[in-house]
């Protein structure tokens, strides 16, 4: 890597120890701040178009989603009302877009659509959120300690690894939300609707958490054998600094790249298993709004309906890839060597 | 010879030199192989090592890459705990010493690495990073660190005001500098200069070795100086040592070893030393071609370990190994059978 | 490198027993009542302890595992209403609402899965590499950015909609079923054509980024300009020095991908009505056939594993460097 | 009544229905009338989401096995369609005669027969197959009528339990089968159509896996069968069809395949492309595809009746007040839940009796109040009613499928409207697999929407009505619409039941009436087939008895 | 993996006949007084060479007006400090830099043929055949998946028409050639099973399969060791008194070029700043920037003295100083009147009456210069 300052100097041969200090007045002299490469990435970050837009719709789903009491209230409508009247005998809307449904209604039920799209944002992002957290944390604190302290602490982490990716994910995520349940002390015959929808979105978090750790662990692991292996590790040593120091002061801080990269990819990913463990019927319950499960119950109507489909399809494939095109540009950001 | 104990922990004996290596081994396990290869393998990275370095000393270490250089130094620095022998820092054995009883001598031994890249932290600060030795030890009273890490940056030829820049802002020639102020943070009595200067250019190489010279004047620091390049050994260094193969071959005083190389690795690697002389009318010096290449440190040749490439080997070179002892004639010892002067001058005359 | 191999082989079976102990405790042990879910609506009394006697669900759970892998090992009987099933080793148990032992149902769900993955597999494989490589050779051009952006975007849309989307429009394709590879191959890839290009359009998409990127980097090493430099032709610099050195990056994230895939294949099944692991889980799920749940799991884990590990000697066969260590 | 294998279970134990005939024609001989424009030849595909568990006869119950078994076994009597109307007719025996006491029925085979393996039919195979029918443990999702009015049927356990000696029934000479009864059953012979009295030889009685591939007697035998994934039928050569009034052997083969998507399943039937144009889905058309059946499409769906009701069940005896079971029905959002389960005058039409339209008996009388199935519930009214009552803040629990979103939503709805009404509700969720077992189970704690919550006829006469469910016995059974303990109306309800079936016919819409004015079930829907079919399936007409395509006339139009 | 191989240790030399001697004498080369083939045609030609590559910074200046020459059979070293160019420069004779991403301008012939916008077909039969390269780091260069036989063979038969079984011959001999033991074993081999001089050596098998006239060798011997490096520095120029081909040589190390060259090109920041026979430029030469990198170099010999560095760092690529590239750092920069350092670039221009010894320095006879104040501080 080049320096970003050049500063040549002169001084009369033999006094050399101070060859470096003094700037010359002849250079042009370029302007010097104080960043960090982090603050460098979030420069170049900021400087790409594509990237802004990408959080900018990112955002827009953030905002969408914690003021979706406030948009439906501007609607004047709400998620659970059913609006039979408006549906015809064979339970088809007799409305479209109206002044007073925005998004139209539901065939069959009548719930009013775009309540349920913006509050439907919630439950993808906060289980996407949550879990993609929960992961980076786990991830990241196994990946250190496999790398950095090797020997059978990496050995036992990586089996388990190994193991969790060797699980067919889905087939346990299908499985478990009735075990979680029961474990959690939800007897199935007192559980209620709320305890239901509470405790499905803690078994969702839950599963996909303990199956999503795993791939991060594997890549900080990776990341921390070849930084461990950096001299500056050795230096640290050198002069005595205790181990949880160098773990958490000196290399974490290099980690924040792979991390913030691993994250914005994992995000996209968590918020179609969402959909998608919604669609098989071992996500969210109703009357949950959900994106998910949206789309599960729309299928069906994809010909006689398709709006009713395709807005929470669209919605969650343009944020995901918002989200994914993000993730690029934060690699792209991040490593140096690229140069657009 | 007595023995003191400082507060900090440290303890030494008085009149012991002030790092001494007894017959250091340091075998690492090799990679691939295992169940199907017979018994497990080991690298002999550094093979029965003995040397000593008075305080205020400079020890030049050389040989061929892969010799067992850099594991000696970090040997010393106790990055690596020695499969055998002793370290002894102060007549104190420092070997098998546990993490926290060695971290007071931490403090005192330094290291300085050969990547002026990657041995510095690309998230710290130049402060943080000179600093650490400062916070780590508490050798400075709170609100002092900042003041104490520009004294060092402006010892070391740096603007002091580069306190908040990172590494990456800088040339490889400063950033060599930052290793070498974190170095010098910790107060130490010895520093362990690990090739510092073979990744630079030559212009920044001189720049830098000129700067450890005025340390080394000034502050009193013994060195271990780590090279392949044998003119910036002899350029900094009082006495020299030659590895070849995790082995130590030979050790003098700079001008002996340098003028009157007893070893005939010595002489070879000498005369290799490929010289810009020649074009100013110096007569073209006779190289020794070394046949083939360094043989590998898990199965190294029995006996002596340079007997495969020597011209001089004979049938007791494959079975006994040469202790290092001084010889009838010639400064240096020397770890050979047949050990004696060149017989020609391979090393060119100084104009 | 057969030490290699060893190990791999060892680490692999210790996951899948600990996996099969993880499913046991999982199923069974939980506060469940599988016995009650299985002897259904119209349950006697004595069929219900029948059931709970023939599952060992009155023993303690390490019994319960020491018995379920002595299945496995030498297979076991169950009995109930006077009659005996018995259910060969390998014994998974045995499925009360199908009336089979979970093993028959499974040997004849692993092949349609196995050939939905591998067909599939082939497919983007040969595909997106391709794709990817030539996006890697033209870099920067509109053709590069229309290939990464349609991977971009058939990448965000999430699997199950395309998958519905090819079932539902896609009606000139042949009808999806399932025959037999050895029955009538012609038949079969016929028949798996529409989940191949399922699972091949999205799974392209994300290969041809990953050999894009892959191939990038290979084309900017120094060996590639070693090959330039030799006079060969381009296309020969790029797909046989880039190509090879491209190619085991992304065998490595194949390996990883399996299981992604296999999850895949859960909706591939469903939506294409195929007869794969996925339908039979899900199936399992929904009548809380319990042992085929299990099964399913834990068979699920083993073709993953055994995946993983032909993915792992593919790529010591394909890079020299690792054959030693 | 035959609960469906349907998985969408707050639908229940499914079924459809409207007016079918006890016709007989004890006469009828074989080979069955030419339906019109039959062609020989090709595969009949068959699709569906719902996967019949098992094909053992004496294990099959449900609708859809039944139907398919319609195929492959011959029993010793049958349904033949005729004009879309089913008529009893003699198969392998005849129609029986019954002794004076009523308690022995004589059936005498009609002719000989084969099994598909060229082997001979034999009387004692007759006899094998009910004696087989009492392993009920082993088969336990087959018919149990047997249990209660064959003679000692409540102690025989089966043949693997019991051994050979059953008293229940005997044979007698090569071709005469005496069944002896516990208690007068007029309607053995409608009984006798379920598979689980084909002929079984005892040697080839594999028992679990005699499902894997039962002896054919009919047009049809086993290829391929895969459980729970799909079944193959090839012609059985040893089927003679002059000896069989009711089935056909039109196609070559038969394909049948579960699983999948309803909606794609059925929309890629509506739109026979290729080979799809030769198959049938039989699961009863989404709504959501209602608006494509125009035009040339309109032909391709198959309407005909069937034999269910749908109700919501209350436990009189957890919610003895019968002014809050009216305040429930007062409150009880008929339209919104209709709506939401997608029915539809296709597939269903609003309930007010208990015994269906089809039902010989059924009387559409005036309905009762707030019990005619359509509504949309009063609030206000009921919350008066309960006030009155002083029963405010009363609660009502059920079960419902957490895993499916319909139910949950129906569940929801319910819940909603019965809040506002001034109850306390507690809706608990579970599996699918769990709610069999739940809402079967009269002691959990729940006290409405308990199993059965939908009936269907097993042959078409009150008799599979009310005493299966309104008896005092049929909480025993668990059959139970309300769980009366009720010996008066048990005894009235045996009264009607003793009688002939001609007799009997016209006392049941009285009963019916009395019934439903206690406020046990609130009567919801009653069900209609409307299933779709590929525009090269010929032959299709509605069986009314199982609400399903009547499968023995179907052939390929090419 | 490690290079457990017997072969890799080579054989202990044979002693048994000579046991009366008791010391025996090592294998000594001295180099032969170079002999220069003096007049000859200049076969490859740099002319006023441009490269840049533009970036999202800027446009990087790599190579800025760059000309020389070299005949056949002669030996050019060119050096300079890290990022002068030199790379960057001897790639573009190669035609290796990515047409899209570089902008080339000026000329290259290379025996005639000019090489600046060559076509792809014209220069895969040029590349390989008429010039080859060889890189600094043979572990990355050489591809990891293919066997050395292979990657040799490949570079034969690329202009070949033979057979596979005769260019693996060709192959195993040219290994043999470059001093590798036991080559018909060896040509099978994986890069990683070689040590990183038979690598190197491997590498220059490669380029000579084809006998090129043009050898351009990058760096081939910054990451060996010194007494392996002496073997290739042996072996390069053997080989190219056998095949008489024109070598450029670029190297950071001023003792390397002493040994190998006839010419020096010193290069400072994209741009030639002195240019002559080597014994000339080590010897007496007259820009500030080679005096700098002479008075740099410790010695291995004579008594060590303090070295003088230049200070400061290379200039910027994408901002070169105004003026002379180097005045920034010059110590003689106050010696030229009217700041003509910062304001002018100076030619490169003829010194002397040496022949073709040209020098890029505004300085007034630096020769004196030189031998009055730089000569006493060399070490
Ligand atoms: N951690 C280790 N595990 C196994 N082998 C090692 C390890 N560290 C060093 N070695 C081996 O020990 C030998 C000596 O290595 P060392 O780095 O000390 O050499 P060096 O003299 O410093 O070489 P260079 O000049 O290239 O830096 C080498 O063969 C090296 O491969
Ligand atoms: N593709 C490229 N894009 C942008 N800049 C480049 C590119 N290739 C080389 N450069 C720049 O051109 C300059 C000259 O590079 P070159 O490799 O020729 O230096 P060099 O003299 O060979 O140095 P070294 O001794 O380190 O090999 C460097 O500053 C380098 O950063
Ligand atoms: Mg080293
Ligand atoms: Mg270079």
């Amino acid at each position: 890597m080049e320096p970003l300052i050049e500063e040549a100097a002169l001084e009369p041969k033999g006094a050399s120890i101070d060859a470096m200090t003094a700037p010359t007045g002849d250079l042009k002299k370029v302007e010097t701040r104080h960043k960090s490469p982090t603050q460098i990435a979030l420069a170049r970050l900021r400087k790409d178009r594509l990237a802004m837009v990408c959080l900018g719709i990112f955002i827009f789903f953030i905002l969408i989603a914690v003021f979706a009491p406030l948009l439906a209230k501007l609607e004047g409508q709400d998620t659970t009302t059913l609006h039979q009247d408006l549906i015809d005998e064979y339970g088809f809307p007799t409305i479209s877009f109206t002044s007073e449904h925005w998004f139209g209604i539901e065939p069959r039920l009548g719930r009013d659509l775009f309540a349920r799209f913006v509050y439907g944002a919630r439950p993808s992002l906060i289980v996407a959120i949550s879990v993609t957290f929960i992961t980076a944390v786990i991830g990241v604190c196994m990946g250190l300690l496999s790398g950095f302290l090797g020997g059978w602490i990496d050995r036992v982490i990586s089996w388990v690894i190994d193991f969790v990716l060797s699980l067919p994910y889905l087939l346990f995520a299908i499985a478990a939300p009735a075990v979680i349940l029961s474990v959690m002390g939800d007897n199935p015959t007192e559980a209620d609707v709320s305890q239901v929808t509470r405790s499905r979105f803690i078994a969702l978090i839950l599963v996909l958490s303990f199956f999503g750790w795993a791939s991060l662990a594997r890549l900080i692991r990776g990341e921390v054998l070849s930084l461990r292996e950096r001299e500056f590790i050795a230096a640290a040593r050198v002069l005595g600094v205790p181990t949880h120091k160098v773990l958490f002061k000196e290399l974490l801080p290099n980690l924040v790249a792979p991390i913030i990269i691993a994250t914005s990819l994992a995000l996209p990913t968590y918020i179609v298993a969402e959909a998608g463990l919604t669609f098989l019927g071992v996500g969210l319950v109703e009357p949950t709004p959900s994106w998910g499960l949206t789309i599960s119950n729309a299928t069906t109507y994809y010909r006689a309906d398709p709006l009713y489909l395709w807005l929470p399809v669209l919605a969650i494939s343009i944020l995901v890839l918002a989200l994914s095109l993000l993730g690029d540009s934060i690699r792209d950001a991040f490593d140096p060597r690229t140069r657009r | 010879m007595t023995t003191t104990t400082e507060k900090s922990g440290i303890k030494r004996v008085e009149g012991a030199p002030l790092l001494e290596l007894n017959d250091v081994k340091m075998h690492f396990r090799a990679k691939g192989e295992g169940l199907l290869a017979r018994g497990t393998k080991w690298v002999q990275a550094v093979d029965g090592v003995s040397l000593s370095v008075q305080p205020g000393e400079t020890l030049g270490l050389v040989g061929e890459s892969g010799c067992g250089k850099s594991t000696t130094a970090r040997l010393i620095t106790r990055l690596l705990e020695p499969t055998a022998g002793e370290i002894k820092y102060q007549g104190v054995d420092i070997a098998h010493m546990s993490e926290r009883k060695l971290r007071p001598y931490r403090r005192e031994i330094q290291l300085i690495f050969q990547d002026p890249y990657s041995s510095l932290n690309p998230r710290h600060t130049v402060g943080t990073i000179v600093g650490t030795a400062l916070r780590t030890h508490g050798m400075v009273p709170k609100g002092g660190e900042l003041k104490r890490v520009q004294e060092l940056l402006e010892v070391v030829g740096l603007n002091p005001e580069h306190y908040n820049r990172y590494p990456h802002e800088f040339s490889g020639g400063q950033r060599q500098r930052i290793g070498i102020a974190r170095a010098l943070a910790a107060r130490p009595k010895i520093i362990v200069a690990d090739e510092p200067v073979s990744a630079l250019d030559v212009s920044i190489q001189a720049q830098v070795m000129n700067l450890l010279e005025n340390l080394r004047k000034e502050l009193g620091i013994a060195f271990v100086f780590i090279a392949h390049d044998l003119g910036v050994v002899r350029h900094f260094c009082d006495r020299v040592a030659v590895m070849y193969l995790g082995r130590m071959v030979e050790e003098g005083p700079r001008d002996a070893l340098y003028e009157t190389p007893q070893h005939p690795y010595t002489q070879a690697l000498l005369s290799a030393v490929p010289d810009i002389g020649v074009v100013r009318g110096v007569p073209p010096k006779h190289r020794i071609r070394l046949v083939g290449d360094v043989p590998s440190p898990v199965d190294p040749p029995s006996g002596c370990r340079f007997r495969t490439r020597c011209w001089k080997a004979e049938d007791i070179c494959a079975t006994a190994d040469p202790a290092l002892e001084r010889k009838p004639v010639g400064d240096t010892v020397v770890a050979c059978h047949f050990a004696e002067p060149p017989v020609e001058s391979i090393v060119a005359e100084a104009v | 490198m057969l030490l290699y191999i060893l190990r791999r082989v060892i680490s692999a079976i210790s996951v899948v027993i600990v996996t099969v102990v993880c499913s046991f405790l999982l199923f069974f042990a939980a506060p469940h009542d599988p016995a009650g879910v299985i002897c259904g609506p119209k349950c006697t009394p004595e069929r219900l302890k029948d059931i709970t006697n023939s599952l060992n669900l009155d023993q303690p759970v390490v019994e319960q595992i020491g018995l379920y892998f002595k299945g496995i090992v030498v297979g076991r009987d169950y009995s109930a209403g006077g009659v005996t099933r018995h259910c060969d080793a390998p014994c998974l148990g045995y499925s009360y609402i199908l009336g089979v032992p979970v093993t028959d149902l499974l040997a004849r769900a692993v092949p349609v899965t196995l050939s939905i993955v591998i067909g599939g597999a082939t497919i983007y494989l040969c595909f997106g590499v391709l794709i990817g490589t030539i996006a890697a050779r033209v870099r920067g051009t509109t053709l590069d950015k229309a290939a990464v952006g349609t991977s971009l975007v058939i990448g965000s849309v999430p699997y199950f909609i395309v998958a519905l989307v090819i079932a539902l429009y896609a009606t000139f394709l042949p009808k999806s079923q399932y025959v037999s590879f050895f029955e009538n191959p012609f038949q079969w890839a016929a028949g798996l054509l529409a989940a191949w290009l399922c699972l091949g359009l999205t799974n392209s998409a994300q290969y041809t980024r990953y050999s894009r990127a892959s191939m990038i980097e290979a084309l900017g090493q120094d060996f590639t300009r070693t090959a330039r430099s030799k006079g060969i032709s381009e296309r020969r610099v790029v797909y046989r020095h880039g190509l090879r050195a491209a190619m085991t990056p992304v065998i490595t994230i194949f390996g990883v991908d399996v299981a992604y895939q296999l999850v895949n294949t859960i909706f591939t099944e469903r939506i294409f009505q195929l007869p794969g692991l996925g339908t039979r889980i899900i199936n399992a799920f929904n009548q809380y056939d319990l042992p085929v749940l299990m099964g399913g799991v834990i068979v699920g884990a083993t073709v993953l594993v055994v995946m993983n590990l032909v993915v792992d000697i593919l790529y010591t066969v394909l890079d020299p460097r690792v054959r030693l260590g | 009544g035959s609960p469906s294998s349907k998985n969408d279970t707050d639908k229940g134990d499914t079924g459809k229905l409207q007016a079918q005939q006890a016709a007989t024609d004890p006469n009828a001989k074989g080979p069955a009338a030419e339906v019109a424009g039959a062609k020989k030849g090709g595969t009949i595909t068959i699709v569906a989401q719902t996967t019949p568990s098992t094909l053992d006869p004496t294990d099959t119950y449900y609708t859809d096995s039944n139907e398919i078994e319609k195929l492959t076994f011959r029993t010793p009597t049958q349904y033949d369609i005729r004009d879309g109307q089913p008529v009893l007719v003699p198969d392998l025996t005849d129609l029986g005669t019954v002794s004076a006491d009523k308690l022995t029925w004589t059936f005498k085979m009609t002719g000989t027969f084969k099994y598909e393996d060229g082997t001979d039919v034999k009387v004692e195979d007759l006899a094998y197959a009910i004696k087989r029918s009492f392993a009920h443990d082993v088969y336990p999702n087959g018919p149990a009528y047997q249990l209660s009015y064959f003679k000692d049927g409540d102690k025989y356990k089966g043949p693997y339990a019991d051994g050979d000696n059953y008293s229940g029934v005997e044979t007698q000479g090569t071709d005469t089968l005496i069944i002896h009864l516990a208690k007068p059953f007029a309607d053995l012979p409608f009984y006798l159509t379920f598979p689980a009295f084909t002929p079984i030889p005892k040697a080839k009685d594999t028992k679990q896996d005699y499902k894997n591939h039962p002896l054919s007697t009919g047009p049809y035998m086993f290829d391929q069968y895969v459980p729970g994934t799909s079944l193959t039928l090839k012609k059985n050569p040893n089927w003679d069809p002059n000896t069989d009034p009711a089935r056909h052997q039109y196609a070559d083969a038969w394909s049948f395949k579960w699983g999948g998507e309803l909606v794609t399943l059925q929309q890629k039937v509506l739109n026979s492309a290729g080979d799809d144009a030769n198959s049938l889905a039989y699961d009863e058309v989404d709504a959501s595809l209602i608006p494509q059946l125009t035009g040339d499409k309109a032909n391709q769906l198959v309407k005909g009746e069937s034999p269910c009701l749908y109700t919501f069940n209350m436990d009189t005896r957890k919610i003895t007040d019968i002014n809050i079971r009216k305040a429930i029905a007062k409150a009880y959002p008929y339209d919104a839940l209709s709506k939401a389960n997608g029915n539809n005058d296709y597939t269903s039409e609003p309930a007010s009796t208990i015994l269906p339209p089809g039902v010989p008996g059924h009387t559409k009388y005036t309905p009762l109040p707030d019990l005619a199935g359509t509504g949309a519930g009063d609030p206000a009214g009921a919350k008066k009613i309960l006030t009155d009552a002083g029963k405010l803040g009363f609660e009502i629990s059920w079960y419902y499928d957490n895993t499916k979103p319909i139910p949950q939503q129906i569940s929801n709805i319910r819940a909603d409207a019965l809040t506002k009404a001034g109850f306390k509700v507690k809706a608990i969720g579970v599996a699918t697999a769990d709610l069999r077992s739940k809402v079967g189970d009269y002691d959990a704690p729940v006290n409405t929407g308990q199993a059965p919550r939908g009936w269907c006829s097993d042959w078409p006469t009150g008799s599979s009505w009310l005493p299966v469910l309104f008896e005092s016995k049929s909480i025993a059974e668990g059959q139970s619409w309300g769980m009366l303990q009720d010996p008066a109306l048990d005894k009235k309800i045996e009264d009607v039941a003793n009688l002939p079936t001609d007799q009997a016919t016209g006392k049941w819409a009285a009963l019916d009436q009395e019934i439903m004015g206690m406020y046990v079930a609130l009567p919801w829907y009653y069900t209609k087939m409307a299933v779709v079919a590929g525009t090269n399936i010929g032959g299709a007409v509605g069986d009314a008895t199982v609400g399903m395509p009547f499968f023995p006339d179907m052939y390929l139009k090419s | 993996m490690s290079d457990i191989d017997p072969t890799t240790t080579p054989s202990v030399p044979q002693g048994g006949n000579m046991t009366e001697q008791t010391v025996r004498a090592p294998q000594t080369v001295t180099r032969a007084p170079r002999t220069r083939a003096e007049g000859e045609e200049a076969y490859l030609e740099v002319t006023d060479l441009h490269v840049q590559f533009p970036t999202a910074d800027g446009r990087v200046q790599a190579v800025q007006g760059l000309s020389y020459s070299l005949p056949l059979r002669r030996t050019l070293a060119i050096v300079g400090e890290s990022g002068s160019g030199k790379s960057v420069s001897s790639m573009a004779i190669l035609g290796l830099h990515d047409r899209k991403s570089t902008w080339i301008s000026g000329s290259i012939k290379v025996g005639g043929k000019e090489v600046v916008g060559m076509s792809e077909k014209d220069l895969m039969s040029y590349r390989g055949a008429d010039a080859a390269m060889i890189f600094q780091d043979p572990q990355s260069s050489l591809h990891p998946f293919f066997t050395i036989g292979d990657q040799i063979t490949e570079s034969y038969r690329a202009h070949h028409n033979v057979s596979k079984r005769a260019a693996k011959a060709r192959a195993v001999d040219m290994l043999g050639r470059v001093g590798i033991p036991n080559p018909s074993r060896r040509v099978d081999q994986y890069p990683h099973e070689f040590s990183g001089g038979m690598r190197q050596r491997a590498m220059i098998a490669m380029a000579l399969v084809n006998d090129p006239k043009l050898l351009i060798a990058d760096e081939p011997t910054t990451a060996l060791d010194v007494t392996v490096q002496a073997q290739i520095l042996d072996l390069i120029a053997d080989l190219q008194r056998d095949f008489g081909s024109a070598v450029v040589f670029i190297t950071h190390d001023l003792g390397v070029v002493a040994e190998i060259a006839d010419d020096i090109l010193v290069m400072y920041g994209g741009n030639a700043v002195e240019h002559g026979p080597v014994e000339k430029i080590l010897g007496a030469p007259l820009h500030p920037y080679s005096w700098g990198l002479l008075e740099s170099i410790p010695a291995v010999s004579g008594t060590p003295g303090p070295l003088h560095p230049i200070p400061g760092s290379p200039p910027s690529l994408l901002a070169m100083p105004s003026g002379c590239a180097f005045h920034p750092r010059c110590e003689f920069r106050d010696r030229v009147g009217g700041d003509l350092c910062r304001t002018l670039k100076p030619e490169l221009i003829p010194r002397t009456a040496d022949q073709g010894r040209t020098s890029r320095c505004h300085l007034k006879e630096p020769d004196k210069v030189f031998e009055t104040e730089v000569l006493p501080r060399l070490p």
